[in-house]
């Protein structure tokens, strides 16, 4: 089934565009990139085949409608899949020049090296200071506590979150408001200093208040790391992103800069899909 | 981290990543995959020991009870007497009633007797010691009741050995008790094909006895019956409706938030504690009969209703309430939505707990001692007012007995038991398993 | 008449009214060709409801109090003198008569027996026909009522369902009932326990000595209610079975979630489940046969000095009893963890026994402290296993290798056996049980509490 | 409910027998099984006693004789017709595991080993006896550690009787009985609750009305015979207190349950019936008993029989006479008890009796004769004085 | 509070146009209206002030941001919220020109007049044929087996489910897909033929060709029914209705024809959500 697709790609899902068919190693700014991966849940076949880059320095956001397969691929960039029992991933995905799957590689790092942020804010139930100071610590990325107090400050201070928990850092991390949870958790993942940051539909539990926080932090975020964004909002990946990437049915439909899709999609569905015809 | 000079921090906060590939870090990963490591191991060993606790302790029952099951006979030449229900005809009650009178033990002893010719005292009673007296005049009376022909001639009968016979036929190495002659005697019925060990089919039809060759648990698993009659009678209506009440139908107030902490409370209570509410309110206020099943029935019930009202509450939570809209949205009214919809849903749930409950009442045995069902009692009961006994019961009074051969019993009723539990057990599994992936 | 007939006729009545009710709705129906408020159904309903109970009603009084009813009158009926006059062997009398009259073995007959026999035996047939009579006139009146009844704007649906909803009420208060019975049995022989005991002495006393003397020119022993060596006791008892049932729990629980393969939690579950349903009185033969000899032999080839019944050998056959409660709910409290928690710890690099330590052990806290107290109390109230495998002598100790007696294993010792409901002794059991019902539910309540605040936290 | 089953109720070391008796009376007679619950002679005779009706016992066995303050109880609730049965004899044992060391006691060791007070250089006090050499040298140096029946058993009253009661009256040294302070007091005692409070050296008897006490205080005695002779129920508070000190523990009314613990523990020393001992010969041993003239008897059938061993007692059963005619079967079940095939032929019984193959010493003789007639003729006990 | 909001009008909710205000009396195609509907539960006020009509023969949609209150509003219709211990319901909805809060009104019998769909289709775990023809039985509307069998038949006709169920009617329900169910939910609404439908986003939890079958089975519906439809897809509401609704913190905000609606909102609120402003 797998080679099946590769050879062909299905009519739904014609090839990229050839400039994002060159790998990472080419190309200087290239931070990840993933070819022809499949992934399977059991009988499920619910990646089929999909070759993207992921930029340094650039937010990519993955939309397309429920349930086609965005945040299955977005757990392929850090093997999150791997905690899923009947999940198989096949295909090659590299970090800067490496293969992610390659034996040399250890997940423990790989994923302190790619973080990532879920939908729901997702707190351990333990002060913001030990939120934070997980990583870190775990990691043994720190020698002493002042060094620790420094990473903790410096990540609060990117995820936006400083001013207003500064006086508080032993209160529970849950007792935050949502969309500061989300930024807490924005912080703890940064305390590790990925390359990368995943985000799965980072905003879609918080009010618009704070969504607007989170896509500003984003933004800032972007100048340091390389950041995938899932969202079922169009206009959040239009308003935050630099490339889009279309999802159908597990295909990646179509895949380009930003701008140019929203107002000049190449494929059917996908201008079917941004003008509301379906989803 | 690959010099001491090298602050982490600083190259932290300077956007320098981490030194992934350091040997310091190596190493540290290492430690860190050993760690899951012995902590899955630990987890493992701990549901290992779980698992072989069950085992040493199902393993043991069954070994000590393999004899349980079994009983020796010896097969005699017994001179019946003539003057056995002189005077009556066969098949009157009067012939039954001398039968049954006649004192049939000396007769089995008179067999032995003249089979090995004893004579002094010591050596008789010796002799004695051979076969059970009761078992064997139970035999003879049986016989005598078959066959009244058999009356004043001699008959060749299979009777059951004593307890310390029946040890020796089963494991000659463990028997003690026996004294050199008996064992030579023993040996000589062996070598004579006049000594068999053959399965107890008596062990569960009779009731109990003092007598090991005669004790049974058939009583016990007949009482069991009776009282989880009562039990399921009371508990399993009272149960579902307080669970839909509670579920479908309360508001949610003081009252019914205090109904549910209390049945939660319930289901905590040590179950002999309702032995003392059964012992109050049903012996010494009501005045209802000591030992009857009904009262072992009832208290058991008080004691099962909580078990039976939270599964059946969970039971009923688990029905989506889109099934319940649906029906509402139709114009069916709440009592139409509970019994054509959500009752019919919950229904495998509410067994399953029900089994559960039933099956805890089977294995109950504290409360049933302050109801007095711990009396020698010899007939199997037939009503549920009649004194009786329960088989966990049963198991208790052997299990403090101090003849082995009660032992050997008391495993095998607790096999019976647990054969019992296990199926209901499994049943539930079975049930919760068949409808939880619906 | 018999009852059976008397219960089959109110059945047939209450079929009967249905069918008829049901009839005249439908009639109804197609009559006006309009439809009913209720379901013909409903009218049916409303009318077997009318017709049964009251028949239930009559056939369960007489079950209560037809006997009680007829004696009298058939004593009244003998010649003077041939009833004892003393009301005990009046009862004995009656025993005897009631023999005769069920045809059951006698102990001795006499024509004023058989007499009265025969008299008691009219009577009750009388007395049944009667209770056959008001149940047919009853349901025949109430039946008709039913009947007419029925009409289009008849709210006969509204009916029926406040009928059913009674009925639940009813059965809910089974539940409250229940505590209530305990409740007052325990509290009203224990105010007449303590009238002789002071409650200070019992909750404090340090000697425990309840078997006094039972006639006044007896020497008993001194009767000393100081119930601390029961108390600490079975605390000793439950903290070994404790210690033994926290850890394997524990650690099951979290394998059976975290780590085991579908195929492994498909055998691991039904073990634990069969483990916990293992009857105590099992695990109480297994501990005098199995665990008390290996306790003592192993003390022994140690050169400690071990009782036959040491709090070791009982708190350990009850730890294995624990372990499946104690896994199944800690297994309940780490699934309620949601998976987000752990995700978002191994998306940081955690390995999983890290995650389990560092993030869901502390977020399933509660939930375990809430098992961890469930099965305290369970351990302080279990009975068959002490029952068998520990002392009866109150030692006042807590070197788990001597022997203790438990709160349980003493209400069992004071009431089986003697049983006379006047002396301290025996009263005390209820004290005990008292205390013992107040530990746990104030341990159930607390846990309860903990337990439900943390499920609130997740859900 | 008409009730067609005797109820037995009462002591634990004849209801062996008695279950026996049932067993095989219900098999053999029209009518059904009785049913048979242990609870004590003492606790047997105040359920028996409670009244007269189907919701009493109609049997209650007795390991020794009613005492005049039941009859007095029977009487008060009704209970006006007891048929006594004496049906033999039995030797109350001191036991333990074969693989322990076999005691030789005289009752005057029997007694210090037990009581609660027990006479030290004149003076009354706490029983100071750890191990049974503290008694005599070359007894066992093994802790006292002694299980046997509470006060509800006719089993203690008997030992008490004869061997702590026995024991006592062959203290010979002086003793004076104002020292010591009890531990505890029964509730109702005031004078020792009075005394334990103001902390004076009294010696009063936990168990002992206060009068009894008035004229003993300070008075020096001879030896604890001379109590006896004088004041008899001083006496017996004193000899029959045993000990609360965790040395005797009270083991519950199962004599069965005494032995099975016995067996688990070779150190520990029980207290039950012969019966049971001929039961479980072949795992335990018994003390030797001495009297008074140091030679140790053992408890076997010959020796209780003859009467040569000290510690040994009637056993009894009674029957509510009121209740024979009314709950069928019980004058059947009496002379079932009394028959030769339950209590051997007067020439052989120890062969063909069932109970004496049980443990039981039967009645034998005119004796026997004399309860089977009382059974025939329900003749009741006369009024003890 | 309630008083309050009756006189003023806050100023986030400015009254709807005097057209819409007309009583259901004054106009015969008007089927049900709500007058200054407020619903609470418990503390929440979900609904404040609501007046609206819902016309006969048209579908009429309710659109906002989630949480709005468009469930909230539609469940006043069919007292549905009833069945919330919390809800308290104030105002006066009207069924042709009766209240149906009043005390002759027997909620049971309103029900069957006013049908209801749900999000998740949700039909009862029995068979296909049990599900249609059990609101039929338990109000009585049919004599026998016969009229049954045409009830079941023509109500999964006019959901367009007969042809692809025709042949395994005992089937249970649940065992169709997503699209079947719902479609079968609208039939069992169908069977007890009533006079208004309404459907709280029917087609959410569908994939987007059984979103169209649905949406062409409400156009078809529309000749019969007066339907009220919530929809969080304001494309959807464009495709299906003729008049929308838009609510916002359980105001009204703006209600009128929707193609007007759509083109050129009134409000400025309106017009922000629809261009995904927020949301
Ligand atoms: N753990 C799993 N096991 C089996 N199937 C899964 C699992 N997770 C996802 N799937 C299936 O894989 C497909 C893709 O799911 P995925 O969650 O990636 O979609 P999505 O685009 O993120 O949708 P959404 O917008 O709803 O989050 C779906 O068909 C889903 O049912
Ligand atoms: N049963 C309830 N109890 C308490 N509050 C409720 C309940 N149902 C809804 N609410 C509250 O009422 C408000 C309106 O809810 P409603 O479900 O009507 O919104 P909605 O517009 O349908 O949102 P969505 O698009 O998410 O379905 C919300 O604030 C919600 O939290
Ligand atoms: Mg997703
Ligand atoms: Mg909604
Ligand atoms: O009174 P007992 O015979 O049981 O000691």
């Amino acid at each position: 089934m797998t080679a099946e697709t590769t050879k062909q790609p299905t009519p739904a899902a014609p090839a990229p565009a050839p400039s994002d068919l060159s790998t990472a190693a080419d190309r200087p700014d290239v931070k990840m990139s993933a070819r022809d991966v499949h992934v399977h849940y059991g009988d499920t076949h619910a990646i089929k085949g999909v070759t993207m880059n992921v930029n340094a320095r650039e937010v990519t956001a993955l939309i397309g409608p429920s349930g086609c397969g965005k945040s299955t691929f977005l757990r392929c960039f850090n093997r999150m899949n791997d905690t899923v029992a009947s999940a198989r991933v096949d295909g090659e995905i590299l970090l800067d020049t490496q293969d992610i799957h390659a034996p040399e590689i250890d997940v423990v790092q790989l994923r302190a090296r790619v973080g990532m942020v879920f939908q729901k804010p997702n707190p351990f139930p333990k002060s913001i200071y030990d939120n934070v100071a997980y990583g870190p610590r775990i990691h043994g990325l720190v020698r002493n506590r002042a060094d620790l107090d420094e990473v903790v400050e410096t990540s609060l201070q990117k995820a936006g979150l400083w001013d207003e928990v500064s006086d508080r850092l032993e209160v529970p991390g849950t007792s935050l408001s949502g969309g500061q949870q989300q930024r807490l958790c924005i912080a703890r993942a940064i305390a590790v200093n990925p390359e990368v940051i995943l985000m799965d539909e980072p905003c879609s539990a918080l009010d618009p208040i704070a969504t607007a926080r989170i896509e500003e932090l984003i933004e800032d975020l972007r100048q340091r790391y390389a950041i995938v964004v899932v969202t079922h909002s169009m206009q959040q990946a239009a308003r935050i992103s630099q490339r889009t990437a279309f999802f159908h049915l597990g295909h990646l439909v179509e895949y380009g800069e930003t701008g140019a899709l929203f107002t000049s999609p190449q494929q059917e569905k996908t201008k079917d899909y941004i003008t509301g015809r379906y989803g | 981290m690959a010099s001491a000079s090298d602050r982490p921090a600083s190259r932290h906060r300077d956007g320098g990543r981490a030194q992934w590939h350091s040997p310091a870090m190596t190493r540290r990963i290492r430690r860190r995959y050993l760690g899951d490591r012995l902590f899955r191991a630990a987890g493992l060993a701990a549901l290992t020991a779980a698992g072989l606790f069950l085992l040493l302790l199902v393993g043991n029952i069954a070994w000590q009870a393999r004899t349980g099951f079994f009983q020796t006979e010896l097969r005699l030449e017994v001179a019946i007497p003539a003057d056995v229900a002189a005077g009556e005809t066969p098949g009157s009650p009067g012939f039954g009633a001398a039968v049954d009178a006649y004192p049939w033990r000396s007769v089995a002893l008179s067999a032995l007797r003249e089979r090995f010719g004893a004579d002094s005292r010591g050596d008789l009673a010796s002799l004695r010691g051979l076969i059970s007296r009761g078992g064997a005049a139970v035999a003879l009376r049986a016989a005598v009741r078959d066959d009244p022909t058999l009356i004043g001639r001699r008959a060749t009968l299979w009777l059951p050995a004593s307890e310390p016979a029946d040890q020796w036929a089963k494991d000659r190495d463990a028997a003690t008790a026996l004294s050199e002659r008996q064992v030579g005697w023993l040996e000589s019925f062996a070598a004579a094909g006049d000594l068999k060990t053959h399965f107890n089919g008596r062990f569960f039809a009779t009731g109990n006895s003092r007598d090991p060759a005669l004790a049974g648990i058939g009583g016990a698993v007949i009482g069991s019956f009776l009282t989880l009659l009562v039990t399921l009678a009371v508990a399993f209506p009272i149960g579902v409706f307080t669970a839909i009440y509670l579920e479908e139908f309360a508001p949610q107030n003081r009252i019914t938030d205090f109904i549910e902490v209390n049945i939660n409370n319930l289901a905590a209570v040590p179950s002999i504690v309702f032995g003392l509410l059964g012992l109050q309110v049903f012996l010494n206020t009501f005045g209802m009969p000591r030992s009857a099943p009904v009262v072992g029935g009832l208290t058991l019930a008080l004691m099962t209703l909580p078990t039976i009202i939270i599964s059946g509450r969970a039971a009923l939570k688990a029905v989506p309430n889109s099934i319940r809209d649906a029906a509402l949205g139709l114009g069916a009214s709440r009592t139409q939505v509970v019994l054509h919809h959500v009752l019919p849903a919950a229904m495998p749930g509410m067994l399953t707990g029900t089994i559960i409950g039933m099956a805890q009442a089977l294995g109950e045995t504290a409360p049933l001692l302050m109801i007095g069902m711990v009396a020698f009692i010899v007939e199997v009961p037939a009503s549920f007012t009649e004194a009786a006994t329960v088989l966990p019961v049963q198991i208790y009074m052997w299990a403090e007995l101090p003849e082995a051969a009660y032992r050997a019993k008391t495993a095998a009723g607790i096999s019976v038991l647990l054969i019992f539990l296990i199926s209901m057990n499994a049943l539930a599994v079975y049930l919760r398993n068949r409808f939880e992936t619906k | 008449m018999p009852l059976v007939v008397t219960l089959a006729t109110c059945l047939l009545a209450g079929g009967a009214a249905f069918v008829l009710c049901h009839q005249r709705a439908l009639a109804l129906e197609a009559e006006r060709r309009c439809t009913l408020h209720s379901r013909p159904f409903h009218h049916g309903m409303l009318g077997a409801i009318l017709v049964i109970p009251p028949g239930l009603v009559f056939m369960l009084v007489w079950l209560m109090a037809g006997n009680a009813l007829v004696n009298p009158m058939v004593l009244d009926a003998l010649p003077a003198g041939a009833v004892p006059a003393d009301p005990a062997l009046r009862d004995l009398f009656l025993n005897d008569v009631h023999n005769i009259a069920h045809d059951a073995v006698a102990s001795s007959t006499s024509p004023v027996k058989e007499q009265a026999a025969a008299l008691y035996a009219e009577l009750m047939a009388r007395g049944r026909t009667i209770v056959w009579l008001l149940t047919l006139t009853c349901a025949l009146l109430m039946g008709a009522l039913a009947v007419r009844k029925v009409a289009p704007g008849w709210r006969a649906r509204d009916h029926v369902e406040r009928g059913f909803r009674y009925l639940l009420i009813g059965c809910s208060v089974v539940a409250i009932a229940t505590t209530v019975g305990i409740v007052l049995s325990l509290l009203q022989q224990s105010l007449d326990f303590f009238a002789r005991v002071s409650p200070i002495e019992f909750l404090f006393g340090l000697h425990w000595s309840p078997q006094t003397a039972l006639r006044a020119d007896q020497v008993g022993s001194s009767g000393a209610f100081g119930a601390v060596p029961l108390f600490t006791g079975t605390l000793l008892i439950s903290v070994i079975a404790m210690a033994v049932a926290v850890p394997v729990g524990l650690m099951s629980a979290i394998y059976m979630t975290q780590y085991a393969s579908r195929r492994v939690r498909q055998v691991a579950k039904p073990v634990l489940e069969i483990l916990a349903g293992v009857p105590t009185v099992v695990y109480g033969f297994f501990a005098i046969l199995v665990v008390a000899p290996w306790v003592r032999e192993a003390g022994e080839a140690l050169g400690l000095t071990v009782s036959s019944q040491s709090a070791l050998a009982a708190g350990a056959v009850m730890g294995i009893m624990i372990i499946p409660f104690m896994s199944s709910l800690s297994d309940d409290a780490i699934t309620a963890v949601p998976k987000s928690l752990s995700d978002g710890s191994l998306a940081l690099g955690a390995t999983k026994a890290e995650t389990i330590v560092q993030v869901l052990i502390p977020a399933a806290l509660p939930g375990i402290v809430g098992a961890f107290l469930l099965a305290i109390s369970r351990a302080i109230g279990e009975t068959m296993i002490v029952a068998m495998a520990a002392g009866l002598a109150a030692n006042l100790t807590a070197n788990p290798l001597e022997a203790v007696t438990t709160v349980t294993v003493q209400i069992v010792s004071l009431l089986t056996g003697d049983q006379e409901f006047d002396s301290a002794k025996t009263l005390s059991a209820f004290a005990l049980g008292l205390v013992l019902f107040t530990v746990t539910l104030a341990l159930n309540v607390v846990a309860l509490r903990v337990v439900r605040k943390y499920r609130e936290t997740y859900e | 409910q008409a009730r067609e089953q005797i109820r037995v109720v009462g002591s634990s070391t004849v209801s062996p027998f008695a279950s026996a008796v049932a067993e095989e009376f219900g098999r053999t007679s029209r009518f059904r099984t009785p049913i048979v619950e242990q609870t004590g002679t003492g606790g047997g005779l105040k359920l028996f006693c409670g009244g007269v009706g189907p919701t009493y016992p109609d049997v209650t066995n007795a390991s020794r004789p009613i005492k005049a303050s039941e009859v007095a109880l029977c009487e008060s609730n009704g209970v006006t017709d007891i048929i006594e049965i004496r049906i033999g004899s039995d030797g109350i044992v001191l036991a333990n595991d074969h693989r322990g060391e076999t005691l030789t006691l005289s009752l005057r060791e029997i007694y210090l080993a037990l009581a609660a007070f027990v006479p030290v250089d004149g003076r009354m006090v706490a029983n100071p006896y750890t191990r049974w050499s503290e008694i005599r040298s070359d007894l066992p140096d093994t802790e006292i550690e002694v299980l046997g029946p509470p006060p509800t058993s006719g089993t203690r009253d008997a030992f008490n009787e004869l061997a702590m009661g026995g024991g006592a009256a062959h203290v010979t040294e002086p003793v004076s009985l104002d020292l010591g302070v009890p531990a505890t007091c029964r509730p109702g005692n005031t004078a020792c609750q009075e005394a334990r409070a103001a902390g004076t050296l009294q010696w009063v008897a936990p168990n002992a009305a206060d009068d009894d006490f008035a004229d003993v205080r300070a008075v020096r005695f001879d030896s604890l015979a001379a109590v006896e002779h004088r004041h008899p129920s001083v006496f017996e508070a004193i000899a029959h207190y045993i000990r609360e000190d965790g040395r005797y523990v009270e083991a519950g009314e199962s004599d069965n349950l005494i032995v099975q613990k016995l067996l688990s523990n070779p150190a520990a020393y029980g207290i039950f019936g012969y019966s049971f001992l001929e039961q479980n010969a072949d795992e335990l041993q018994a003390a030797r008993v001495a009297s008074e003239d140091a030679t140790f008897v053992a408890p076997t059938f010959e020796n209780i029989e003859s009467g040569a061993y000290p510690i040994s007692r009637s056993l009894f059963f009674y029957v509510k006479k009121q209740h024979v005619g009314s709950v069928p079967g019980i004058q059947q079940y009496m002379l079932e008890f009394l028959s030769d095939r339950q209590m051997g032929t007067p020439e052989n019984f120890f062969l063909d009796g069932e109970l004496p193959a049980r443990g039981l010493i039967p009645i034998t003789g005119a004796a026997r004769q004399t309860m089977i007639e009382r059974a025939k003729n329900l003749a009741t006990l006369e009024r003890k004085s």
